[in-house]
């Protein structure tokens, strides 16, 4: 007992100054470091943003062709996440079972924005533009959940989700990285969403498309699909299926 | 044990006591899904078979199966419905409906999958379901509504996705409860299920129906007006790139190409013509795009999409036999009309759509104002708007005539006195538990005998399209056969595993043995991949294809595929067509202890006494050579028949004399307790 | 009594005032994170503990009249900033989702709010931490009196036990620590590790690109060692709060000081290091 | 016809018009068979004249135009019961003649209605003007 409290106060006694500098050196050193990286910060941040390379493509979707059945849904999350779930499918199909042709769905599928807010709002840099791809995309692992990306999103709904089972964000890659996807993903290969649509409403462009609030501008209906009694107008008002079926049209 | 497809739990809900309980999916797993898992619940907890469908121990299920809400194709959206019916007569079997859409996928995102309702509530209330929570709620501001302001009120309720912005919304507090665009799917009955009506259906979303049996009349009954669910949870799949592979594959080699078809109407907007091609949209077969620009609508993952909605709104989603509701108006508009009140009041067209037998009565003058069947609607405007809404509106709401059609035609009739004079005439064609004729029951077989043997007319287009549909279209048209009548049947027995013979309609055909290897064939397949594994019946099986280098359909390769992609289990076809007829005993078990016997087993008189008058064309083996007849001027024989009945009673192992299986027949299956209690009912087929 | 009120009030008033902002700030900003507009304060946080230590003068355990001062203000300082700082980190860690416990929050702006409460207990966490370790690497006989010796095992089995009322537990002199509270500190010492080095690292995240594999591995440890932590806090509370055993000592945690009576009860190995004898004592104490 | 020459058909008189057109009793009725997957054959029974137009070339009596009406299915009818019902039911000899004479030579079920087509819509084009010529507004 005796022996403990000499060595402790020898210790003391002896070593303490030398420490005492020492931690006094190491706490200032730090203090000035830290606020002198401050500004290094703030410019590297910046540079960042501006470098971001467009997307390898865009996806397409023909609202007045979709017929809701909501396969390009359960193909996002099967190649995805291995599991069938429309909340954690990245394009979305949203109806009104009673509404009125063509206002009776809306079709939200991600952009790939050539200025893309999600990336830009992100802290980590988890979000980010592949670089190989362009494709806009979740680094799952540097997601630290603050979902600041699903607000930025100026779209509604928001392009990008909160994946509440994996606790990460998440938002269209085109299929890049998609572990159950036999075919490639990416802009150079297939999506999942494309590949299934059974009205071949959903199809893929290199050029970015003429953009307005509504979604891009696309008509995939040709004369195959009039014969069957659609609209291949691109306001979806005129059904053109021979003389015959106009002409009892025109009594109603 | 499977590693997917399932979601681990069904819900049992009791209305009496409020009292809910999560049953483990494990405990019915050996029964597939759907039909299957719902009559062995069935089975276990309903202590009285005998009860009748408005009693309160009976048990109403809605079911999914391991492919609801998967990407299989023509699968995902289908919901079985099972309990004690109301509809049938002269006895109202333990019965099965089913209805299309999303629910039974979204009921299994919500953590379900199934539910089974027992008892009765005190007061009119509706389910709850959010994510695995259940509540029973206070359904006193909804009773009264019709079927579609019942879904657009408890959307508000539950907090549906706002109609057009479609914006993400949370299920709970916590972000990691998940959101959804989505809006509750709902399952609701009209003005009809309230009032108890033995023609009621449940809708949900627009055309989507479980209309025979009078389910809505059984929710009434239990003072249950809607079910509503919403999830966010996943649905496990066993080998995802399988599923996703195998899905590709049958849409790319076996659906109708949008784009660039291989086979294409003759005429343009001909719904008619999509019997063979399968078209998007072609169920509304009497209407058009024409006058009314709209899409095709399909269920929850279905790549073929028959259904079809409209630029006014009306009848959306519409596809099938209620299409057909009025015909004797040609302003597609009217008819539209009439078919959106019928889905509003929650009305079975299958019971109702013999409004024209009533007007041949009026102009008997045997109905009308001041006539031996009373009635004052406005029947000499039967071709105008006026009347059928008339009309629907008196049943659904019991007044006037509808008091006594409420309580279905085969029982009005029955009231009347005209039961077996009209349908010894076929003025009522009732051909079987007084459900209204769908296919000719004296040519197409599989149909009229599968009906008397079972509970209902059976609905199911698998076979009927080919043998019937082909032959017929492109007759109409002054065209060949797409095949010819030998390689459509050598493809049909490819198919099938059954000799081509199974599907000769000829007057020798329909009573020969092959023929009746068929039918059991089309029941066990049904019970399994149709009713239990709820694969669509108008793209289920998938048995010639027409438009391909060859005719050679999926079946029966790809169901086993499937079934293995999405539950990781092996299944081959012989089991999977065993195991349907398991459930077919089990489900026979139940008709028996509610008195059905081979006696009863005959169709209405005019099937065995009137014969056809319009072609009907079906395949044909006559003096060795394979054709397509239009079988005019054929009747059932009712000796031959009686003989069919015994070679398909030994067929299955059931007692000739009264229709009733045998201990061995279900102890080799597996069903020694089904077995006890035929016996203690003294119901058990004696050992031949 | 004057400086240690001063010290405490200035200690709640800084932290509140924080909490404020944050709040605040997540509210009127939308998605503004102080993780991401403020992370040199976390960077600053270490330093300035340490600093802090460099300038604290210490005062050792002694015995005025019929008390014991037990801890001195750095002591309380460190305890407080960093126990707090530990309190409402697990809080609003849990409410954002911990491992796979599912997150209380909603998204949007409940989860930057307690991002931004994370952020301000994180730094006072760290001030705490830091200006703890510096003032022990000043003082290792501190380090000392914390660490268990051979008799652990056996005393802390016993000790436990008496709290809990198992009376046949007959009990030695204890030390300034027991063995038992020297057992939980060593636990302490490692979750505390985890935590503030995985940590640094989510917080270094924000400035530079780490590869995705190593912010996974990072943020899971982070998760499970606040588990660790969680179960710490909770048995630290209890023993060290709850227990009416306990609240003389937890009143010291505020007033610096024991009872002499308390002190001669459980701590008589304590006494005997600080050089009291019964006889006298007081006399000689009072001439300080 | 024979000659192969089409005669325009006599024109009908009021009274016959009238009588053509008029409501009918159950066993005047014609059945119409109503062909589509829905429902299967589903007879209809027709009890008047532009209601079997309409049927059976989907049509309406209102609106007749040489293309027909819409292609929303099929509705079969056995021509000889048809002509047959034109002749003795509506009471129009001449028209009967003419229909039975138009499809000489088809089989095709869709062929025989083509053929007969333009036959109804000369002959309802002739009632139309018989009433409209007596200022009636029948059709409808």
């Amino acid at each position: 007992m005796g022996d403990i409290e000499k060595t402790v106060a020898g210790e003391a006694t002896e070593g303490g100054l030398s420490r005492r500098q020492f931690i006094t050196g190491v706490g200032g050193l730090g203090v000035g470091a830290v606020i002198g990286g401050l500004f290094v910060n703030g410019f590297a941040l910046a540079d960042d943003v501006l470098a971001i390379p467009a997307s390898g493509g865009y996806l397409l979707i023909d609202q007045k062709k979709c017929a809701g059945c909501q396969s390009c849904m359960l193909a996002c999350s099967l190649v995805h996440y291995g599991r069938e779930n429309t909340a954690l499918s990245r394009i979305q199909v949203t109806q009104n079972p009673f509404g009125k042709f063509p206002d009776d769905m809306v079709l939200d599928q991600c952009r790939q924005c050539p200025y893309p807010s999600c990336v830009d709002a992100c802290p980590t840099g988890a979000m980010h533009a592949d670089p190989e791809t362009g494709a806009r995309m979740v680094d799952e692992g540097k997601c630290v959940g603050c979902e600041r990306c699903v607000n930025a999103c100026p779209f509604t709904p928001s392009r990008v989700q909160w994946n509440h089972e994996d606790k990460h964000a998440q938002k269209c890659d085109l299929c890049l990285e998609s572990p159950y996807w036999s075919r490639d993903g990416g802009p150079d290969g297939t999506r999942a969403c494309e590949a299934v649509c059974p009205m071949k409403a959903i199809t893929f462009t290199k050029e970015i498309p003429i953009q307005s609030d509504a979604g891009y501008e696309v008509n995939l209906r040709n004369s195959h699909w009039g014969h069957l009694g659609y609209p291949t107008d691109n306001a979806g008002r005129v059904v053109s299926t021979g003389s015959t079926g106009s002409a009892a049209s025109a009594s109603h | 044990m499977a590693t997917g497809g399932y979601v681990g739990k069904i819900l049992y809900v009791n209305l009496t006591d409020g009292r809910t309980e999560e049953i483990p999916t494990e405990q019915y797993e050996q029964w597939g899904g759907g039909h299957g898992m719902a009559s062995a619940l069935f089975w276990d907890r309903v202590a009285d078979k005998t009860i009748d469908g408005f009693h309160p121990d009976n048990l109403v299920t809605l079911m999914t199966s391991p492919f609801s809400g998967t990407l299989v194709p023509s699968a995902s959206g289908r919901t079985e419905v099972t309990g004690i019916g109301v509809q049938a007569y002269p006895i109202a079997w333990y019965t099965r409906s089913n209805m299309g859409g999303r629910f039974s996928g979204e009921l299994k995102y919500a953590g379900f999958d199934g539910i089974a309702v027992q008892g009765r509530a005190e007061k009119p209330v509706w389910i709850n379901i959010v994510n695995n929570k259940v509540t029973i709620e206070d359904a006193s501001g909804i009773w009264g509504m019709d079927t579609h302001a019942s879904q657009e009120r408890i959307w508000e309720l539950v907090g549906g996705a706002d109609t057009n912005a479609g914006d993400w919304q949370a299920l709970s507090t916590g972000r990691d409860s998940g959101r959804t665009t989505q809006r509750p799917a709902v399952v609701a009955i009209g003005p009809a299920g309230e009032n108890l009506n033995r023609n009621a259906l449940l809708l949900h979303d627009a055309g989507n129906a479980a209309a025979q049996g009078g389910f809505g009349a059984v929710f009434g009954s239990k003072n249950l007006k809607a079910i509503s669910v919403i999830g966010t949870g996943s649905v496990p799949v066993a080998d995802p790139a399988l599923l996703m592979d195998l899905r590709l594959f049958l849409q790319e080699d076996y659906a109708y190409d949008v784009d660039d078809p291989i086979l294409e109407s003759p005429v343009p907007d001909m719904n008619f013509y999509g019997i063979i091609t399968r078209h998007p949209g072609a169920s509304p077969v009497l209407w058009q795009g024409a006058g009314h620009p709209n899409r095709p609508q399909g269920c929850l993952g279905c790549f073929r999409a028959c259904r079809r909605r409209w630029n006014n709104g009306i009848a959306n989603g519409d596809a099938c036999a209620e299409s057909c509701y009025w015909m004797a108006s040609t302003d597609q508009d009217d008819r539209m009309a009439a078919t959106h009140l019928l889905d509003q009041m929650g009305l079975n067209h299958y019971d109702v759509k013999n409004h024209d037998y009533l007007v041949a009565l009026y102009k008997m003058g045997i109905l009308g104002p001041g006539k031996q069947i009373e009635s004052n609607l406005p029947y000499e405007k039967y071709d105008k708007l006026e009347f059928i809404q008339a009309y629907t509106s008196a049943i659904a709401n019991r007044e006037d005539i509808g008091a006594d059609l409420a309580d279905g035609i085969a029982r009005a009739a029955v009231k009347w006195g005209r039961y077996d004079e009209d349908t010894t005439s076929g003025l009522l064609k009732l051909p079987n538990w007084g459900f209204s004729e769908h296919y000719d029951p004296r040519v197409e077989v599989e149909w009229s005998y599968g009906s008397i043997l079972g509970d209902r007319d059976i609905n199911e287009h698998g076979v009927n399209t080919h043998v019937h549909w082909m032959p017929t279209v492109q007759g109409m048209f002054g065209m060949a056969p797409l095949v010819s009548a030998e390689e459509l049947v050598t493809q049909i027995s490819n198919a099938t595993g059954l000799p081509p013979e199974g599907w000769d309609y000829s007057e020798e055909g329909i009573y020969a043995d092959p023929k009746i290897a068929a039918v059991a064939w089309h029941r066990h397949y049904s019970r399994f991949w149709i009713q239990s594994m709820s694969m669509c019946d108008t793209a289920w099986p998938n048995l010639v294809r027409y438009a391909g280098p060859d005719n050679v359909g999926a079946t029966p390769t790809v169901e086993p595929q499937f079934y293995k992609a999405v539950t990781g289990k092996d299944l081959s076809y012989e089991e999977s067509l065993e195991l349907g007829r398991k459930i077919w005993n089990l489900d026979r078990a139940i008709w028996i202890l509610q008195g059905r016997h081979r006696d009863l087993e005959v169709h209405a008189n005019y099937v065995y006494e009137v014969p056809t008058s319009a072609p009907y064309p079906l395949p044909v083996k006559e003096n060795g050579e394979w054709t397509y007849s239009t079988c005019l001027g054929r009747t059932l024989d009712r000796e031959k028949w009686e003989a069919v009945k015994t070679r398909f009673y030994e067929l299955e192992g059931w007692d000739a004399a009264t229709g009733w299986p045998t201990r061995a027949t279900l102890a080799a299956m597996g069903l020694e307790q089904v077995a006890d209690e035929l016996a203690a009912a003294g119901k058990l087929g004696a050992e031949a | 009594m004057r400086g240690r009120a001063t010290f405490g009030v200035a200690i709640a008033l800084a932290f509140s005032l924080a909490l404020a902002y944050a709040v605040r700030y997540a509210a009127v900003e939308g998605s503004e994170l102080l993780f991401d507009s403020a992370t040199w304060i976390l960077w600053l946080a270490p330093f300035a503990g340490m600093a802090a230590a460099a300038a604290t003068k210490r005062r050792d355990p002694v015995v005025e009249g019929d008390r014991v001062l037990r801890h001195d203000d750095a002591a309380i300082l460190e305890h407080w900033t960093h126990g707090i700082g530990t309190a409402v980190l697990l809080v609003s860690g849990i409410a954002l989702g911990v491992w796979f416990v599912p997150a209380l929050v909603g998204s949007g702006e409940p989860v930057w709010m307690w991002m931004n409460v994370h952020f301000v207990a994180a730094a006072l966490f760290l001030f705490g931490t830091f200006y703890y370790c510096a003032n022990t690497v000043l003082a290792l006989k501190r380090l000392r009196e914390h660490l268990p010796t051979r008799d652990a095992v056996d005393f802390t089995k016993r000790h436990y036990g008496l709290l809990l009322g198992f009376k046949k537990f007959s009990f030695p002199p204890e030390r300034k620590y027991f063995e038992s509270e020297k057992v939980a500190y060593l636990l302490a010492l490692s979750a505390t590790a985890l935590i503030v080095i995985t940590g640094l690292f989510k917080v270094a995240a924000h400035v530079f690109d780490l590869p995705e594999g190593l912010m996974g591995a990072m943020t899971l440890t982070h998760d499970v060692a606040t588990v660790a932590m969680l179960f710490f806090l909770l048995a630290h509370v209890f023993f060290a709060a709850v227990l009416p055993a306990s609240w003389p000592m937890f009143r010291s945690m505020f007033t610096g000081y024991v009872s002499l009576d308390h002190a001669r009860h459980e701590h008589a190995g304590w006494l005997a290091e600080l050089g009291f004898q019964e006889t006298g004592s007081h006399e000689k104490s009072a001439e300080k | 016809m024979s000659d192969g020459i089409k005669k325009p058909l006599p024109e009908p008189d009021e009274a016959m018009v009238r009588h053509a057109i008029r409501e009918l009793d159950f066993a005047e009725r014609l059945e119409v068979h109503k062909m589509n997957p829905a429902t299967g054959n589903e007879s209809i029974s027709v009890y008047k004249f532009p209601a079997a137009v309409d049927l059976i070339f989907e049509t309406r009596w209102s609106q007749v135009s040489p293309q027909g009406g819409n292609h929303a299915g099929i509705a079969w009818v056995d021509l000889g019961r048809l002509v047959a019902w034109v002749r003795d039911t509506i009471g129009d000899t001449d028209f009967a003649d003419a229909l039975s004479a138009s499809t000489a030579g088809t089989s095709a079920y869709k062929a025989q209605m083509d053929a007969m087509r333009p036959v109804f819509m000369e002959r309802i084009a002739q009632y139309k003007a018989v009433l409209a010529a007596h200022d009636t507004s029948e059709a409808s």
